[in-house]
């Protein structure tokens, strides 16, 4: 049965979770072939999924063996088998990466409910991928959410602060999104994803819906820290140890976008956003905005960690943007910038966080003649830049060209010219580092080569070669999105 | 009733909103959560009531016929079975990070922890 | 009559929720935030939703009131003032007038309260309630949706308390160990309090018990059997102080036995993997059990969840109250 | 054909030095005379990205008169680098020489790209390729330059190239170059009038001003960066992107059905007069020679956008001219400051005498780029000229005339200070070392050989225009 596929993604992570949480005290020696075997098989499922969809397109997968809507089912389409694809991937690289970065940051004694913790989220995340009930997202926000508060916090005591904002966002965020499942629910009874959007057509015009919509894409936008509601993001990302970093800031917010499309794409259809809300002008003065606001914190900082974090606001703009544009570029635009995002994102932070503890800070003026001390990651921070900077063959050029185009046909200029003076603007700051270990010098009291140990290296090169993979593979990955979006659009 | 139910879930849940905006206080704020968690609770489970209904448990296991009517909604109800324990473990995640914060500033005040906050850094 | 009562209820409780954010002194607006969870237990009980109220009773009125005290206990009760700060205070009220508005334009599209032809009643509950006794032969219906038709959520849901405890032992555990234990609350000093707990406690257990495995044709189940079995294990260790109440279960033990709780769960479930069936379908154990393959699997899974729930609750009172003091054992 | 494309890709990336790359740059030029000898038109698509847009290279005419400039003139450069970096005691040979390789490929793949995409692919890479070159001396001035040349490229292609090729796609579905055209008819004269704006200021390397300013400050390069890159490589990529635009995007029938060569002409016309104006200036060789550039690859811009046959011959002539003559220009400023350390015209005087063979060459190189016989930028100006008064844009052969004009008055006091001007002291400089000497001489005669065999060339591009 190869619908197994779809379960066993997310419950490889589970269980190792589980594993590790029951044995993890008495043998903690054996905590990191645990969490290897886990997160090899993890992927290996997840590859497994992704050729099954490549030939079945879709796979439905019942809990209990209920059908739907009377159980939960799993529903993984083309779309969301990438997802899992991206969350195994960066987990992998991000396992990798902590295997070093961890005992820098944290006692030994704390390792095992870290990597406990860090299961259970990648499981969370890979979950929210998939399921194909409205409710099943809310109990997954709560498991990514929750392990997430925990993993952040660990940053110590400067993380305090942030992270009880964010408990107290986010748990905002889940509940508005809950009370719009409510709305939802009481007009329809029903609470799987596909029953809803048969459902739903025959109630469109009321008002309720219309609460319902409002109230689960403004949960959606908390979560995913789209600009105005992204206060709580930057300040809890750049407290946060480099190791939680380098799986929440890649996923949190990206797979909340995906649960956006899906809602939206899905659930209600982009004929009703389009056409019975007529809400597309408001969605994109947000997004637009996003970017802009995004990109002007950005060139106000001076510290890697944190320029990514508001990098990180602008893309979120990105994809929301090429969602609500719905044109069919745009959104497989979308689609593939959340992937792509993901591994740009992820191999930004890996830098930041080798330039942090081998060159002790992450400021401009730290990471002179980096080229010399650092080469792997000098090369991998190029070519993440070039990416993020939307230069080809680099999948952040594919992603920008389709959602310029959609904006185009669309006729929001205001997006497209955001979209490009985000570009530039990205030029500008990572010349500004690329400068720096071009040209300054440092004081000779740091040794002049210091080698990244190899659980630096590893996934830094990995990370590196698949985004020019990715990107050269692009027309690939169009074909492959493109069955699966969703109806309806241009 | 109609009217009474829904309005008195809409009041906990911006009262609860309420609190946890404008609240200096951080157990304020988490008890404005626990408010707004409430209300939820009471909206969903007001949806699933019926007039004249029993609790969801058969009685005579179900000989001589079940009627859907008899019963309140077992839906709604395990719904918020999970909302409840999922609010309790947020709750206590936010009073093991309130009691942090309050080792390290001396103050459960907003106001006083980011004033404490700059203080070091600048 | 009842709905007198109902409505009289309704009115009371959002101004008690309103004097539990008014108040100034901490430790009492956390009573009346107390009284308030019981007072919305018993309007859901008259909305016949009777497993949410005993969980709210047990979780929202008991041990979120204990997990608050254990923390102002250690901290503080007062309310410190600054002077009005009128923007932010703004900006709170536009947040919340727009989302009472959009709140209640929605409502006037609502079905009436308690119509059993509204879409939530007439949709897929129907077939709970009409199958499941057949499906299932257990006659909570909130027990056959919980743990089984929706039974990934259950687990889910274990896992939020799992994940709560591991989260608040990492976030309160202190990177060394404590100089002194000094600090440490010592066996209480009334001796009747002393006599009382160790006596109540045991029946409190066997009542936690009980809610567990009776769970099936009561209201009640692994949630509320674990909170009640948790909220045992507080009450001794509040009696006996924390020193022997650290070597009677401590906090690595609770985890791990949290960790094998949601595992019993999760690896029951898996058990139809090995024979290519769907996770959590429990009908292969029917050449084993029979007809009741689903009610006793059922069963072992709450057992798994009552086994979480009791080690997270008893988990989260020893962080919150020692202060992460608890990191020796093991 | 393929093979031939694998040389290019793979063959002139070699990642050693010198040696290597005089290889590679015969291995290059004998691969394009064996294509401009069995050329076929055929398009080969190398990687698929979506529905009209691929990686493809196809080989006309245009692309092999580039290509062969290009190639051939990398080999000389290359023994002229070998000269002046070891004259010069340069640092970081292995680097130079591979980022000289790459930027020589990326100039390839822009010869040879088949559509707007493949082009933008290889623009981009030739711009990140010679950051590192221009800001190859890492100091301070090394790094203004560099950024700025950064920011003006890639500001120029993100901010307007990008935009206006995602609209050409939007409008079209493909960007595919065709000499038909492939904007339809119908679009408004307005957005083709912003079109063609964003296009000609997007591709900033061709230096239209107000976009120039990276060129002079990229003169902080070693020269033999500037002279291949700065004189040839580089601005000729943004000249041939813009040339590709027109002729390919939006095609001679749709420029003179609705006179789109008005907007063209008048902004490249405003740059040839200020830019000579302001060479006028000058004291520095280099960005002498720099502000020149920028005039005459407006002149180019000029020709092809008249939109006669005419016109279109001599532009694409004076690709060629212009690359012998200007890099002759810049191997002698560079023999000149490896000899003597002098950089500034008013320093140059008498030095005619100590270097014979250099100020020669620069002579030959100044009259070709002045426009006189018998050099062949006198050919491609005739044709240009002529070309304007087809066209009926008398304006623009009073701005050839002037301009042509103040070149002449830029570049003869040089050589009669160089040859008539007693210098202030006498030092003892020769020529030296051989390596800087020769490839100017070279480049000079070539010049005078062009002149002869520009026929040949016409002919190619006439079958470019009416084929």
């Amino acid at each position: 049965m190869s619908s197994q596929w779809a379960f066993l993604a997310m419950g490889i992570p589970f269980f190792t979770a589980l594993i590790m949480g029951s044995v993890g005290y008495a043998a903690p020696r054996f905590m990191r072939w645990i969490g290897a075997t886990g997160i090899t098989l993890a992927v290996f499922a997840s590859i497994g999924l992704w050729s099954t969809v490549s030939t079945d397109e879709y796979v439905s997968y019942f809990f209990g063996g209920w059908l739907p809507p009377i159980g939960i089912a799993l529903e993984v389409d083309r779309i969301s088998a990438l997802m899992v694809l991206m969350v195994h991937g960066v987990a992998a690289l991000a396992y990798i990466f902590s295997l070093k970065a961890l005992p820098n940051e944290l006692p030994a004694s704390k390792h095992p409910v870290y990597y406990t913790l860090y299961f259970l989220l990648i499981s969370g995340f890979v979950a929210l991928a998939v399921t194909g009930d409205v409710f099943n997202v809310y109990v997954l926000f709560e498991v990514c959410a929750l392990s997430g508060y925990a993993l952040l916090a660990m940053g110590g005591k400067k993380a305090y602060v942030p992270t009880f904002n964010y408990v107290l966002m986010g748990s905002l965020g889940a509940c508005f999104y809950l009370i719009g499942v409510g709305y939802l629910f009481i007009k329809t009874g029903t609470l799987n994803m596909a029953h809803l959007a048969d459902v739903l057509p025959t109630v469109f015009f009321s008002r309720s819906i219309l609460t319902a919509f409002i109230l689960i894409t403004v949960g959606l936008f908390v979560k995913m820290a789209l600009f105005p509601f992204h206060g709580w993001m930057p300040n809890v990302y750049t407290k946060a140890p480099v190791s939680t970093l380098c799986l929440m800031a890649p996923l949190g917010t990206k797979i909340c976008v995906y649960v956006l499309l899906r809602v939206v794409g899905y659930v209600f259809s982009m004929e009703y956003m389009t056409n019975i809300l007529a809400v597309q002008p408001i969605m994109m003065t947000l997004a637009t905005l996003a970017i802009v606001v995004g990109t002007l914190y950005v060139v106000y900082h001076r510290h890697l960690t944190r320029i990514i974090m508001f990098i990180i606001v602008s893309e979120i703009g990105y994809m929301v943007g090429g969602i609500f544009l719905g044109q069919m570029d745009s959104v497989i635009g979308a689609v593939y910038h959340i992937a792509a995002d993901a591994l740009m994102t992820v191999t930004l932070v890996m830098v930041a966080g080798v330039v942090r503890h081998c060159l002790g800070g992450d400021a401009i003026a730290d990471v002179a003649m980096m080229f010399r001390r650092l080469p792997t990651t000098a090369i991998a921070f190029v070519i993440v830049c070039l990416s993020v900077i939307g230069v080809p063959p680099m999948p952040g050029f594919f992603s920008k060209f389709l959602l310029i185009k959609g904006a185009f046909m669309s006729g929001y200029y205001g997006f497209a010219v955001a979209l490009l003076i985000a570009s530039l603007t990205a030029v500008f700051l990572f010349f500004r580092f690329f400068e720096g270990y071009f040209y300054m010098k440092t004081d000779n009291t740091a040794p002049s080569v210091i080698q990244e140990p190899w659980a630096y290296r590893i996934p830094l090169v990995v990370a590196a070669i698949g985004l020019v993979g990715f990107g050269l593979s692009f027309s690939y990955w169009y074909g492959f999105i493109k069955l699966a979006l969703p109806l309806g659009l241009a | 009733m109609t009217t009474l139910s829904y309005s008195v879930a809409i009041i906990l849940m911006t009262m609860g909103l309420w609190a946890m905006l404008s609240k200096k206080n951080l157990i304020k704020k988490l008890m404005g959560l626990a408010i707004f968690q409430t209300g939820i609770i009471l909206f969903f489970i007001s949806m699933g009531a019926k007039e004249g209904a029993t609790i969801p448990i058969l009685d005579h296991h179900g000989y001589g016929g079940i009627y859907s009517d008899d019963y309140a909604n077992p839906l709604t109800q395990i719904l918020m079975l999970t909302a409840i324990v999922v609010g309790v473990a947020t709750l206590g995640l936010g009073l093991a990070l309130a009691r942090k914060i309050y080792a390290h500033y001396g103050s459960f005040n907003e106001d006083d922890i980011l004033a404490n906050l700059r203080e070091p850094n600048e | 009559m009842l709905i007198a009562i109902e409505v009289g209820l309704l009115i009371l409780v959002p101004c008690v929720a309103f004097v539990a954010l008014w108040l100034r002194d901490l430790m009492s607006a956390v009573i009346v935030l107390g009284a308030y969870s019981f007072l919305m237990c018993l309007v859901w009980t008259g909305m016949g939703a009777v497993d949410v109220a005993f969980t709210e009773a047990a979780v929202g009125a008991g041990v979120s009131t204990v997990f608050f005290i254990a923390v102002l206990f250690n901290t503080t009760r007062n309310i410190t003032f600054n002077p009005l700060d009128v923007s932010s205070k703004l900006v709170a009220l536009v947040a919340c007038l727009g989302f009472g508005y959009v709140l209640l334009q929605g409502v006037s599209d609502l079905p009436d309260w308690g119509d059993p032809y509204s879409p939530v009643n007439a949709g897929v509950s129907t077939y709970y309630i009409e199958n499941a006794y057949a499906d299932t032969h257990v006659p909570n219906l909130v027990t056959t949706v919980l743990a089984d038709y929706r039974s990934v959520d259950t687990m889910l849901e274990t896992t939020v308390v799992l994940i709560a405890l591991l989260g608040i032992f990492m976030i309160l555990k202190k990177d060394r160990p404590a100089q002194s234990d000094s600090s440490d609350t010592q066996a209480h000093d009334s001796l009747i309090i002393r006599l009382s707990a160790r006596f109540i406690a045991p029946f409190i257990q066997l009542f936690g018990l009980y809610v567990v495995a009776h769970g099936h044709h009561s209201p009640g189940g692994g949630f509320q059997g674990g909170v009640i079995l948790g909220t045992g294990l507080i009450l001794m260790a509040m009696s006996m102080g924390m020193a022997s109440a650290k070597r009677l279960l401590s906090i690595p033990r609770m985890i791990i036995l949290a960790a094998v709780g949601v595992l019993i769960y999760a690896g029951w479930g898996a058990v139809p993997l090995v024979y290519n069936g769907y996770f959590l379908d429990y009908s292969v154990w029917e050449s084993v059990f029979g007809s009741m393959a689903r009610s006793h699997s059922m069963l072992i899974v709450e057992i798994g969840v009552a086994l979480t729930v009791m080690c997270g609750m008893y988990g989260i009172y020893m962080s919150l109250v020692s202060d992460g003091g608890m990191q020796e054992g093991l | 054909m393929i093979g031939a494309m694998g040389i290019y890709v793979t063959r002139s990336k070699p990642n050693g030095p010198a040696i290597s790359s005089v290889v590679a740059a015969i291995a290059l030029v004998a691969s394009v005379i064996h294509l401009m000898a069995y050329g076929a038109r055929d398009v080969v698509d190398v990687v698929s990205f979506f529905p009209g847009i691929s990686v493809s290279f196809f080989c006309d005419p245009l692309s092999l008169i580039f290509a062969m400039v290009a190639s051939s003139l990398w080999g000389i450069t290359v023994l002229y680098s070998v000269g002046y970096l070891n004259g010069a005691h340069e640092k970081n040979q292995p680097r130079f020489f591979a980022c000289v390789a790459i930027a020589l490929g990326a100039t390839m793949g822009v010869a040879f790209s088949a559509n707007l995409l493949t082009l933008y692919i290889f623009y981009e890479m030739l711009s990140l390729s010679t950051y590192a070159l221009v800001g190859h001396h890492q100091n301070d001035e090394a790094r203004v330059g560099a950024r700025k040349y950064l920011i003006y490229l890639f500001g120029g292609s993100i901010g307007l190239a990008l935009p206006a090729m995602i609209a050409v796609y939007a409008l079209t579905g493909t960007l595919s170059f065709s000499y038909a055209g492939i904007l339809p008819e119908v679009t408004p004269f307005p957005v083709l009038v912003v079109l063609m704006i964003m296009f000609l200021y997007g591709f900033a390397k061709a230096g239209l001003m107000p976009f120039h300013a990276w060129l002079p400050g990229a003169m902080v390069a070693p020269t033999p960066v500037s002279s291949l890159l700065h004189a040839v490589a580089v601005v000729k990529v943004g000249v041939f992107s813009i040339v590709r635009v027109i002729t390919g995007i939006f095609g001679y029938d749709l420029i003179n059905q609705v006179n789109l060569s008005q907007v063209i002409v008048y902004i490249a016309a405003f740059t040839v007069i200020v830019a000579s104006l302001m060479a006028l200036y000058q004291d520095s060789l280099k960005r002498r020679l720099a502000f020149s550039t920028i005039g005459q690859l407006a002149y180019i811009i000029m020709g092809v956008g008249l939109a006669t046959p005419m016109a279109f011959v001599g532009g694409v002539l004076h690709i060629v001219m212009h690359a012998f003559g200007k890099i002759t220009l810049f191997f002698c400023a560079g023999a000149i400051y490896v000899a003597t350390k002098k950089k500034y015209v008013s320093q140059l005087d008498g030095i005619g005498r100590q270097m014979p063979w250099t100020m020669g060459a620069f002579f030959i190189g100044s009259l070709s780029v002045i426009g006189l016989p018998p050099t062949g930028g006198f050919i491609s100006k005739w044709f240009m000229v002529n070309g304007a008064l087809e066209a009926g844009f008398p304006v623009i052969f009073t701005v050839y005339l002037i301009s042509s004009f103040l070149n002449a008055c830029y570049f003869l006091p040089i050589v009669y200070r160089a040859f008539f001007k007693n210098p202030a002291t006498m030092d003892d400089v020769a020529e030296r070392p051989l390596l800087c000497v020769v490839p100017p001489v070279i480049t000079a005669a070539m010049s005078v050989v062009l002149f002869v065999g520009a026929p040949f060339i016409i002919r190619l591009i006439q079958g470019i225009y009416y084929g």
